[in-house]
Formats: C-alpha cells, sequence, structure tokens
C-alpha cells in the first residue's frame, strides 16, 4: 500500500545516464578520427573495472547490485576517467584512477548522489599529483596506429615516436620555464601541436564536447546555466588577460577549445551530485570553476586546472548552495505583503 | 643565565598580571548551560538517572559529574541532542538506568484505591488529585508517565497504560524503503 | 474584466482524464441501509454528540454540536433512527478508527423544519454562526470550517475567490455542479461577498473546462452583475491549490502560517458557495454532497451522496471494472488510499477513484536521490525537495525546518517527476509528523517542568511554615514554662493556642490515618472464613510484636 | 605591497596550514562538526594566532635575540601563546557562554594547536619583520578558518550521507580532509609565479 502521488511520470535515473553516454559519442568519435583507437581500448578497460568495482562495492555494502548497476552511474564515470586521461596511459593507471573514484570517491561516501566530490575529477587528481609524467603523455596528433598505442597501454613503452605534450603543456612549459622572452604567439607557432583555435584536433574534440552538451540541454537533463557560467567566467577572463598583456596571456579561443575545457562544460561541471543546485548556486559555483580553471592553467604547477577546480569549488558547494536558497512561495516580499 | 632566568621571571609576572586582571574583569556569574540542558530533558522527573530530578541531572552534566546516557525516557534522541549541545560523543543509554519504553501513563484502579495519598506525595508534577480516604485519580495530560507512583501504592492499584493511537495523535511513518523489498 | 493573469512557479501536466466522468448529469445515489457519520467532518475539531441510540432523527436535524472555534455541527443525513455512537473507520490514511453516528435511514427522507436565514438583516457574526451550525464545511478537500474562513481578518475581504480550478486528474464533481447549477453557486458566493463585504468576486477556472466556464459566465450575465468575474486560468496542477489560484487571479502569495484574509482575499470551493446557499436559501444543512466515480470503473460519472454512506454500496453506482484493486479517495494526487470500504463519504470527499494494476502499477523501487533538481522546478511552493529529503531520510528535522519544510502542501508534483522514484511526499509527511509530535511532547514537558517547580516551592513554602509554626510553638512552650513558674495557677490556654493545638491533634490523627492505611486493606468482600484466618493472622501479629519489643524500638 | 599580498594568498590558499602544511588537525577535526561552532573556532583561533605571532615577534627581537636567549625561544613561545588562549577563554567565557561551552576542551586545545606555536616559529625562519608576521599570522589563520568552514559545510550535509558503517564518523571525515587536502594542491606553483 503506497501514498498518494498515486501515478508518477515516466523517468529514471538510467534513463538520464544513458543519455549522457550518447551525448558523449561524436566527441569520441572524433577522439578516434584524430588520435586513434586506444581511447576505445581505455574506455572499455575504464567501463569495466568501473561496473565490477561497483559491483564489489554494492555487494560489500549489502545493496541490491544488480538494480544499481544498472543505473549506469558507474558508466559515466568510467567513461568520464577515459577521456580525461592520456589515451596511451599505461593501464594500471585507469584502472587505479576508476577503482579510486568508485571505492573512495563513491562509494566511502555511500554511493550514488552521495559523494560531495566528483569521483572522476578525484581519479584525475590523485593520478596526476602521483603519476604526472605517466599523465602528461599524450599521442601526437594524427598519430593513429594502433599497434604502438596498445603497446604503450599494454606492455614495453616505446613511447617516444608517438607522444608529444598537450597544447596547454606545450604552452605553459615554454612560457614558464624557457627564457624570459617567450611570448604567446612564438609558443604558438612554434609547434605542431597548436591548431588553428586550439590545440589541433582538440579543437575538434571540443566540438564534438559541445554538439553533446547541446543534446543535453534539449534534452532537459542540464540546465544551462553551469555550461553558460563556466564558459563565460573563462571566455571574460581569458580575454581581458589577453587584451591586457597578449604576450604573456593566451586567448580565450585557445582555452575554450583546449584541454578539457568543453568536456568539462558540459559533464563535469554539470555533475548534479558534488555540485551546487540552487540556480544562483550553480552559476557562483560554475563561475568559480572558470576562475580557478584560468588561475590553474596560467599560473599552477599543472597542465590543465579543471579537476582540481572542480575538486575546489565541490567543497565549497555545500556553503554556497547554503547562502544561495532561493526564497519560498510567499517569502519573497518582505512580510510577503499584499500590493 | 641569570638573564634568561630574569627574562622568563618578568615574563611570569607580567603574563600573570594580566591574567588575573582578566579573571576578574570577566568574572561569569550564573551558568546558563543548565537551562539548555534542562530544555532537552524529558521532564517526566522520574529520577531514574539517578538525581532527584531533570534540573539537578542537568546541573550535574554541566559540571560533567554526570554521562549523558543516564535518561531513559529521554531515549536515544535525547543522548544524540545532548551529545549535540555539549560536543561530546554519542553513548548508547547506559543499561542501568533502564531502558527506553513506548509513554504510558498511570492508571488508579479506583475501585481498589483505598485514598491514602501516598501516590500524591510521590507524583514529582502534582499529577493525581485526591484527599485522604477519598478516591484519587490520575490527570492523564499531566502524568509524566514517571512511574513513581507505583511502589508506594500500598494495594498495587496503579498500573501504566500505554497511550492509544488515536487519529489525532497518529504519525504518518518512515517510508519504507523500496530496497528492502528487493534485495 | 480581469486583463492580467499571474503564474505560479513550478507544477505539472498530467493526463487529465476528466472526459471519462463528465459525460453524463449528476444523478442522485439511493440511500444505503446504513450511514455512518463521522464526528469529525471539519479537518482538525470533532463535534460533541447530542443523540443517544435508539433515538429517532429527522433529516437535517443537529446530532452533534460544534465545540470550539475550528468545529462544525454535524447533521442526521436522512430521517431514521440512531444504531449506535461508537468508533467506526473513516477516510484518513491512518486507518483508524474514529467516533461516529450509525443511523439507519427509515427511507422517508423526513426533514426537519427548515426556515430560509434572513442575511439582509443578520449581523456577519449571526451568518457566521448560522453557517457553522448549519454544518458548512470547505468541499474542495481539506474540509475546513467556511465560517471561520468568512470571519473579518484584521482588513477586511476585499476579493472573494471560487475555486473551480478543480487540477486533480479525474475530480469532476465541481465541473459538474458548475455546469448544472451555476445561478446557485453564484448565488451562494453572493450570500458570501455580503458576510465578508467583499467588493468583487472571482471564479477561477481551469481552461480544460470550457463548458463549465461558459455556464458560470451565462449565470453572472443573468446574475446582471459586473463586479463578478469568471476567469479561465491555465491547466496546470495544482493550479487548484487554494495558494496556488489565489497567486494565479491576484499575484497575491500567502506564505506559511498565513491565511487569505491577511491579504483581504479568501478563496472558497465552488460546492462550498452551493452548500452555503442552500444553507441561506433553504435552511438545509449539509447532508450531502457530489461525488466523481471515476478510474477503473465502467460508467463513471458524479453522483449526489447523503453524507455516512458507506463506500461498499457507492461502488454498484459506477460499476468497478474486475481487476479493480484499490480504491483512493480523492484525487490521484493527493488523495487517501482506503483500507476499507466500510469509510463512508465525509464532507470533503470529492472523489473515489478505482485503480487497477495498469491505472496506477505499483511504484518501481526507490534510488538514491542524484540531486538533478527535477522536483525543485515542479514545486509550486518553490522549495528544494531534494535538501529537505536528504535531512528528512536521515531524521535531522531540524535541518529540514530549516529548508522551510512546512511549506510544503505536500501536492505530489516533488514525487510525480523524480527520475529516482523517491515518494518524497510521504518523507515529508513523515518529517512533519515527527516535528510536530516533538512539539507536543516538548510542551507536555514545559509544562510538567512547571508543575515540577511548583510543586518544589510549595514544599519549600511548607517546610518553612511548619519550621515558623515549630519555632513559634517552642517559643509558645517556654513562654508558657515560664508564665506558669511565675503565675502558679492561671487558665491554661488561649483561643490561638486552642486552635493550634487542634490542629495538631488533627495532624496526629492524620497520622495514624495514614498509618493504618499503609496497612494492606483491600479486605472488603470478604468471606466469613477469610476474614476469621485475617483475624487469627492479625492476633499472631500482634503477639510476635509483642514478644519482639524488647529488641525492637519501634515496630514501624 | 604585491609581497605582502603574496604572503596572505600563499598563507590561506596555496600553504594552507591544514591541508599542505598539515597543522592543526586536532581541532580541524573536532570542531568541524557544525557551522556555526567551526566559525567561532575559526574567529577564537585568528585572534590567537594574530595575537601569538605579534607578541613573539616582539619577545623574539627585543628580548631574546639581544641576550643571545634563542634556545629560549619555544619555550617562551609557547609561555606567551598559553596566556594569549588563556585570555581569550576568559573574554570567551564572559561574551559568548554557548560557544565556549562548545568549543569546550578545545578551546584550551589552541594552545597545543601546533599551528599556533609553528607559525611564530615559521615566521622567525622565514625573517619576516614585524608586519609580515602580523600578515603571515593572519593569513594563515585564515586558511585554518576557511578550511574549517568549508569541513563543517561538507561534513553537515555528509552527517546525512549514507556513509558505510565502518567508515562513518572520524574515518570518513579523515578520507575527506584528505581529498580535500587533494583539492588544494591544485594550487601549488601560484606564489612561485614571476
Amino acid at each position: 500500500m503506497n501514498n498518494s502521488p498515486y501515478f508518477l511520470k515516466p523517468a529514471s535515473v538510467r534513463f538520464v545516464m544513458l543519455r549522457v553516454l550518447l551525448a558523449l559519442t561524436p566527441a569520441i568519435a572524433i577522439y578516434v578520427w584524430f588520435f586513434g583507437a586506444a581511447i576505445l581500448v581505455q574506455i572499455s578497460l575504464a567501463s569495466v573495472t568501473a561496473l565490477l568495482a561497483e559491483a564489489g562495492m554494492l555487494k560489500l555494502r549489502g545493496k541490491p547490485v544488480m538494480m544499481f548497476l544498472g543505473d549506469g552511474s558507474a558508466l559515466v564515470t568510467a567513461w568520464l576517467i577515459a577521456l580525461t586521461f592520456p589515451p596511451i596511459a599505461p593501464w594500471w593507471l585507469t584502472v587505479v584512477g576508476v577503482l579510486m573514484a568508485i571505492v573512495i570517491a563513491k562509494h566511502l561516501y555511500g554511493g550514488l548522489g552521495q559523494n560531495p566530490f566528483n569521483p572522476a575529477m578525484v581519479a584525475f587528481a590523485m593520478m596526476i599529483v602521483a603519476y604526472p609524467s605517466l599523465m602528461s603523455q599524450w599521442p601526437a596528433v594524427g598519430f593513429t596506429d594502433f599497434l604502438p598505442q596498445w603497446n604503450a597501454i599494454f606492455g614495453a613503452r616505446q613511447l617516444d615516436a608517438i607522444t608529444m605534450a598537450t597544447p596547454l603543456d606545450a604552452l605553459r612549459t615554454a612560457l614558464h620555464t624557457a627564457d624570459a622572452r617567450a611570448t604567446v604567439a612564438g609558443v604558438l607557432g612554434s609547434s605542431a601541436s597548436f591548431g588553428n583555435i586550439g590545440g589541433k584536433g582538440w579543437e575538434w574534440v571540443a566540438a564534438g564536447y559541445f554538439l553533446g552538451g547541446i543534446y543535453l540541454l534539449q534534452q532537459r537533463i542540464i540546465t544551462w546555466h553551469m555550461p553558460a557560467a563556466f564558459l563565460a567566467t573563462l571566455l571574460v577572463i581569458s580575454g581581458g588577460f589577453a587584451l591586457y598583456d597578449p604576450t604573456r596571456f593566451v586567448g580565450p579561443s585557445f582555452h575554450l577549445f583546449t584541454g578539457g575545457a568543453m568536456l568539462g562544460a558540459f559533464f563535469i561541471v554539470t555533475d548534479p551530485v558534488s555540485g551546487c543546485t540552487t540556480p544562483r548556486g550553480k552559476l557562483i559555483f560554475a563561475a568559480g570553476i572558470g576562475l580557478l580553471t584560468w588561475v590553474i592553467r596560467s599560473f599552477g604547477a599543472y597542465p590543465d586546472g579543471i579537476a582540481f577546480a572542480v575538486l575546489l569549488m565541490n567543497i565549497a558547494a555545500p556553503l554556497i548552495d547554503i547562502n544561495t536558497q532561493p526564497p519560498v512561495f510567499g517569502h519573497k516580499r518582505r512580510g510577503g505583503d499584499p500590493q | 643565565m641569570i638573564e634568561a632566568l630574569l627574562v622568563m621571571a618578568l615574563g611570569a609576572v607580567i603574563l600573570g598580571a594580566a591574567l588575573g586582571y582578566a579573571a576578574v574583569r570577566f568574572r561569569v556569574e550564573g551558568d546558563p548551560l543548565v537551562e539548555k540542558i534542562d530544555a532537552i530533558l524529558p521532564q517526566t522527573q522520574c529520577g531514574q538517572c539517578g538525581f532527584p530530578g531533570c534540573k539537578p541531572y542537568a546541573q550535574a552534566i554541566a559540571k560533567g559529574e554526570a554521562e549523558i546516557n543516564q535518561c531513559p525516557p529521554g531515549g536515544d534522541e535525547g543522548i544524540h541532542k545532548l551529545a549535540d549541545l555539549l560536543g561530546r560523543e554519542y553513548k548508547p543509554l547506559s543499561a542501568e538506568h533502564g531502558i527506553e519504553k513506548p509513554k504510558s501513563v498511570a492508571v488508579i484502579d479506583e475501585a481498589a484505591c483505598i485514598g491514602c495519598t501516598l501516590c500524591i506525595q510521590a507524583c514529582p508534577v502534582d499529577a493525581i488529585v485526591g484527599a485522604a480516604k477519598q478516591m484519587h485519580t490520575v490527570i492523564a495530560t499531566q502524568c509524566t508517565g514517571c512511574e513513581l507512583c507505583i511502589a508506594p501504592c500500598p494495594v498495587d492499584c496503579i498500573r501504566m497504560e500505554g497511550i492509544a493511537e488515536t487519529v489525532d495523535s497518529w504519525k504518518w511513518k518512515y517510508p519504507v524503503v523500496a530496497l528492502r523489498r528487493v534485495a | 474584466m480581469i486583463a492580467q493573469l499571474f503564474r505560479f512557479k513550478g507544477g505539472i501536466k498530467p493526463n487529465s482524464h476528466k472526459d471519462e466522468s463528465t459525460t453524463q448529469p449528476i444523478k442522485l445515489a439511493p440511500l444505503p441501509p446504513r450511514l455512518v457519520v463521522p464526528l469529525r467532518q471539519s479537518a482538525r475539531a470533532m463535534a460533541r454528540c447530542i443523540v443517544e441510540p435508539g433515538q429517532d432523527v429527522l433529516k437535517g436535524q443537529v446530532i452533534a454540536v460544534a465545540e470550539g472555534p475550528l468545529c462544525t455541527a454535524v447533521h442526521a443525513p436522512t430521517s431514521g433512527t440512531v444504531r449506535a455512537i461508537e468508533p467506526q473507520p473513516i477516510p484518513h490514511p491512518s486507518g483508524l478508527p474514529a467516533p461516529s453516528v450509525v443511523i439507519e435511514p427509515d427511507g422517508e427522507e423526513r426533514w426537519v423544519e427548515r426556515f430560509p436565514f434572513d442575511i439582509a438583516t443578520a449581523t456577519p457574526q449571526q451568518a457566521r454562526d448560522y453557517l457553522r451550525d448549519c454544518g458548512i464545511v470547505g468541499l474542495g478537500g481539506a474540509g475546513f470550517p467556511s465560517h471561520v474562513k468568512l470571519g473579518p481578518g484584521e482588513k477586511g475581504i476585499q476579493t472573494l475567490i471560487l475555486n473551480g480550478a478543480e487540477c486533480e486528474p479525474w475530480i469532476t464533481c465541481d465541473d459538474r455542479l458548475m455546469r448544472e447549477r451555476a445561478a446557485q453557486i453564484l448565488a451562494g458566493a453572493a450570500m458570501m461577498r455580503h458576510i465578508t463585504g467583499a467588493r468583487r468576486i472571482l471564479v477561477g477556472i481551469e481552461d480544460n473546462k470550457p463548458q463549465a466556464i461558459e455556464a458560470m459566465r451565462q449565470a453572472a450575465r443573468e446574475l446582471g452583475e459586473k463586479e463578478i468575474g469568471v476567469v479561465a486560468v491555465p491547466t496546470r496542477y495544482p493550479a487548484g491549490g487554494e495558494k496556488q489560484l489565489i497567486r494565479v487571479l491576484t499575484g497575491i502569495e500567502i506564505p506559511y502560517g498565513k491565511l487569505g484574509t491577511h491579504f483581504g482575499v479568501q478563496c472558497f470551493n465552488v460546492g462550498s458557495a452551493h452548500a452555503v446557499y442552500r444553507a441561506i436559501a433553504h435552511g438545509e444543512p449539509l447532508v450531502s454532497r457530489i461525488v466523481t466515480l471515476s478510474g477503473n470503473f465502467e460508467r463513471p460519472g458524479n453522483f449526489e451522496v447523503a453524507i455516512g454512506t458507506p463506500i461498499r454500496d457507492l461502488l454498484p453506482l459506477a460499476v468497478p471494472r474486475a481487476d479493480t484493486n484499490r480504491y483512493i479517495m480523492g484525487g490521484p494526487m493527493m488523495g487517501v488510499g482506503l483500507q476499507s470500504l466500510d469509510v463512508p463519504v465525509i464532507k470533503a470527499t470529492n472523489c473515489v477513484l478505482a485503480g487497477s494494476p495498469t491505472l496506477f502499477p505499483a511504484p518501481p523501487p526507490e534510488m538514491p536521490c542524484i540531486r538533478c533538481g527535477e522536483c525543485a522546478k515542479a514545486c509550486p511552493a518553490e522549495l528544494q525537495p531534494f535538501e529537505l529529503y536528504w535531512y528528512s531520510r536521515a531524521k535531522i528535522f531540524g535541518k529540514a525546518q530549516e529548508y522551510s519544510l512546512f511549506d510544503c502542501i505536500e501536492c505530489g508534483c516533488c514525487s510525480y517527476v523524480c527520475p529516482s522514484r523517491i515518494p518524497l511526499v510521504d518523507y515529508f509527511r513523515f518529517a512533519k509528523a515527527e516535528i510536530w509530535a516533538r512539539e507536543k511532547e516538548k510542551a507536555a514537558a514545559d509544562t510538567a517542568r512547571e508543575r515540577y517547580e511548583f510543586r518544589l516551592a510549595r514544599e519549600e513554602r511548607e517546610k518553612q511554615e511548619k519550621a515558623a509554626k515549630l519555632a513559634a510553638k517552642t517559643a509558645a512552650g517556654r513562654e508558657k514554662a515560664a508564665a506558669a513558674l511565675a503565675e502558679a495557677q492561671k487558665p491554661a490556654r488561649t483561643p490561638e493556642e486552642e486552635a493550634k493545638h487542634a490542629l495538631i491533634a488533627a495532624a496526629l490523627e492524620r497520622a495514624k490515618a495514614q498509618k493504618e492505611q499503609a496497612h494492606p486493606e483491600n479486605v472488603s468482600d470478604l468471606t466469613p472464613e477469610q476474614q476469621a484466618e485475617i483475624t487469627a493472622i492479625e492476633a499472631r501479629r500482634a503477639e510476635i510484636r509483642e514478644q519482639a519489643k524488647p529488641h525492637l524500638r519501634q515496630d514501624d | 605591497m604585491t609581497s605582502y599580498l603574496f604572503i596572505i594568498l600563499g598563507a590561506v590558499l596555496v600553504n594552507n596550514v591544514v591541508f599542505i602544511r598539515i597543522l592543526g588537525l586536532c581541532p580541524f577535526m573536532g570542531v568541524s562538526k557544525k557551522l556555526e561552532t567551526a566559525l567561532g573556532m575559526g574567529a577564537a583561533t585568528t585572534f590567537v594566532l594574530t595575537m601569538a605571532c605579534g607578541a613573539s615577534f616582539v619577545i623574539d627581537r627585543w628580548l631574546l635575540i639581544p641576550n643571545q636567549l634563542e634556545y629560549l625561544r619555544t619555550l617562551s613561545f609557547i609561555v606567551t601563546i598559553a596566556a594569549i588562549v588563556q585570555l581569550t577563554e576568559l573574554v570567551i567565557q564572559k561574551t559568548s557562554p554557548v560557544l565556549h561551552q562548545v568549543l569546550g576542551i578545545y578551546l584550551p586545545l589552541i594552545t597545543t594547536n601546533c599551528a599556533v606555536l609553528g607559525i611564530p616559529l615559521l615566521n622567525v625562519s622565514l625573517r619576516h619583520n614585524f608586519l609580515e608576521s602580523l600578515l603571515f599570522g593572519f593569513g594563515s589563520a585564515m586558511g585554518f578558518t576557511l578550511a574549517l568552514i568549508l569541513f563543517a559545510g561538507i561534513r553537515e550535509r555528509m552527517e546525512a550521507a549514507d556513509v558505510p558503517v565502518h567508515f562513518r564518523g572520524t574515518a570518513i571525515a579523515m578520507i575527506t580532509a584528505g581529498l580535500m587536502s587533494l583539492a588544494f594542491m591544485g594550487f601549488a606553483g601560484l606564489d612561485k609565479y614571476k
């Protein structure tokens, strides 16, 4: 005997998660086109690990395994980890990352819906702090031969031929450590890894994420608040500084179409569990991530700041939520006086 | 060496003087904490905690002389509230002080009552009315269910009765979590 | 006449299923063999019964009178004989019984004498008292006493709103009532306007009921009044919620804990207006109402049903389908699941909904909340249901209250949209009930503390008085001794001393009596043998006491 | 001017006293269950730490160094801090009894809060002048307060989470603190930017 309401709208968590996975596919296709099929290996590896870890943790915690496994949330985490890790990272790096995400960041906090930190970003931050060099070896654009990539993942690591630094990393290293006369224009012109607006190849992957993001918006799975606030903040602040000193600060198009910006905007920042939930809170949360991303990219020691920015704002999310509660019906105007 | 001693002594004198002044200047009167503790206690005045009432128990807690887990009528929830207020660790209800029971009220079997007034004297909240050699009765709405009237009754005519659920006192239950059904 | 409509945030648009039951006109339901009239008809108060088992009653005769401010009178729905006054199951989520009057109809429908109420000469207070004694409560579902809502409040009422929105799926009793009795509804509204002194009347009807809107507009035209506006409001659940409808029609938002009267606006169900008309124009108390039978029925429709008719006797009128597995009183969003078909129709019963496993499938298992915010988008009270859920589930009620738990109107929108299929409203009901219970407990504890402290103070005072008395006595004794020494013979006691002695003697007497009573004396109604045995035992005891005397100073 | 800003920024974010220097963990774990108490503790620590930095600078520069008594540094700093803590406790007891009760054991524990001793000692080794010492102390205390408040925010929410039984309470709090520390590592390098 249940209580009212007695009929419900057809919707489910699984439906939401499957839509998210679907939205990721165009970007993955572009990824494969430019950087080879290694990413598919990583995605499979991460998915299997995530499902096994999820099942194991559910079993340990005495929850119904099949019901929760079917919700698809572990797959979303796994795919995001695979897409943020280098596609030629050794297999154990991905596996350990996924385990960290599922076991520590997700299930120790009570599983789906209860984790205060974004599991995928926890995995990324842990791995980049622990294995900075492994996390910085990315495949060179256009070098799509499968066998060397396969070897890089599972066997002997003959990497020099197939790797290069990511555009963000290359720019940061050049500006920070090279001689003081290095300028943005000089660096961008000097390396093959830079494309027309962002990193070569990466700009197209970013476009794929953007496409997926539009689909999620259209499906009303995410709201406009977070992607808009995140991208706008990144745009304004990087644009402002690029105008102020174009030799030292790279422009907004580079920031938006390089690294994890687009993936972050639509798939990571928008994670409802660990983020803010009030309309104003969402704007502050995403803008904060945008700002911190730019700060860490421009001044920090790590190549891409999104993971840390997301985690830092995850920490602040409860406080932001508490302080941005929207007014309740009838409590908006002082004392609720009639006109 | 002498300098060192002098320096330390000088420091001690100055700091001591400052502290002494502050102790006088910021003296605290009364203890507002007792009120806060007392507000959490259920006011059954049953004495199961080992103190002659809720207030004395509150005072003992405030002084740190009593544990927070000695109040069976307050139950688990009362202990949690006390732990929160005082920043102490939660402890399960101490068994020697009793167990948490559903709330009940005393009922006097009026046919058996001999009018001895012993229960009236025992009742901490004056919830029993009657006079010597007259029948006594419990004002159910005022009864805290402390059971203190049971022992003194020479004819054992007082018993505790659980409070029956009515449409007015009925509460919505915790939703049945579907997970357990599936699992 | 109303140019601007306002909107409320949130809300949902479920399939409304209205057409199933609107095709047929309202039919009169036959009298059942037995009527069960609960004494608890209005929301919170129980009326005091004034009839006795075996008594004959007439239709419309008062069987229980109002007591307290939120109570209304209860009347016999038909003529017949009172068979019992006893707890009977009532339509309540608890399924618990409540005191009810069981009436066996004689089938003659003999009315009490009815007099129209002269509203023109009566004061508003008299009119309100009259409505209370006619048992008029809100017929929209909550059953709040109408006479209370007609009270003037601080600023008086300017706008009277008639609620014909009927936003819950399946329910059509107001729709049919408006189509068939529009003139009477507006006449009732005009009477309420007279009582409250309101300026204008607004009738809010969801725009999926064009015939009802047309009927009401026609009636308003015939009445020739300019200050009655019939407004079509957008169809969106819960547009018929009182606060939501007031918001849509006037832009005023009434917060939790405030009444419409604080803002010069008051809202009544169209059925209530109809009942007011019947009461004032014809002197008929509220003894029947329109009930929609819809859902999994072969012949759904609307019926005029005597209050107290058991649901079981109602069902054959609409013929439930074979796979019907449950009945709901009210709509699918806020109704009460019936645990027994013996419960009667009460004044708040607007609909009996038959459900089947296909119509209302069992809820899928609850998944964890992913904080997606769908519920917050759907909440018409603009709450954050997932936060309320988060803390209600963990029983951290203080936090839930910080998130305005009590502003929740339990409309069910959040549960309806939740992708994790969480019965959110159930959690909120649970949390509210717990908080209320706790507040009650707290109040009881405060009373207990007060009484305990008073007792302590009294004991202290008594002790002091006793001490003072003792001191006075010893002082008097010493004086007496001195006096005795000085003057050999004197009249022994002054009147004061006399009184004191009498007091002491009485106290001694009492103590003695107490001591005697301290022995088990449950010895009445004994057989002679038992009596003899007791006497023998007592004698032996006395003997032992006697023997023990050298060793014991006192035997108690 | 910018150097002062960098001192504060560095102390609050980059070298956060709790997350990066891993100092002052006892009050961090103990007084972070509720937001209000966290704020109170943060305020008390800010006051004490700033005062302690100022006082210890004065003692170090004008008492210990002129008399070649640097070997008494730790000892005299501890005594000074203890006195300041005592003073604070008396004031709080008078002005906010609830905060006093809530801070409870932790208030005297500010005395042994390693951050409160560590920051003045760091001041000495970093050769800060008086203003820098004060700013560094204040900045570190702000970092401590920030950590405490953020942690309290998360803990208040986590209180209702379905954490596995063995990890409830301190265990999950430690893990959370670790992950927060991880997040703060993202600030690495900010203070070294030229």
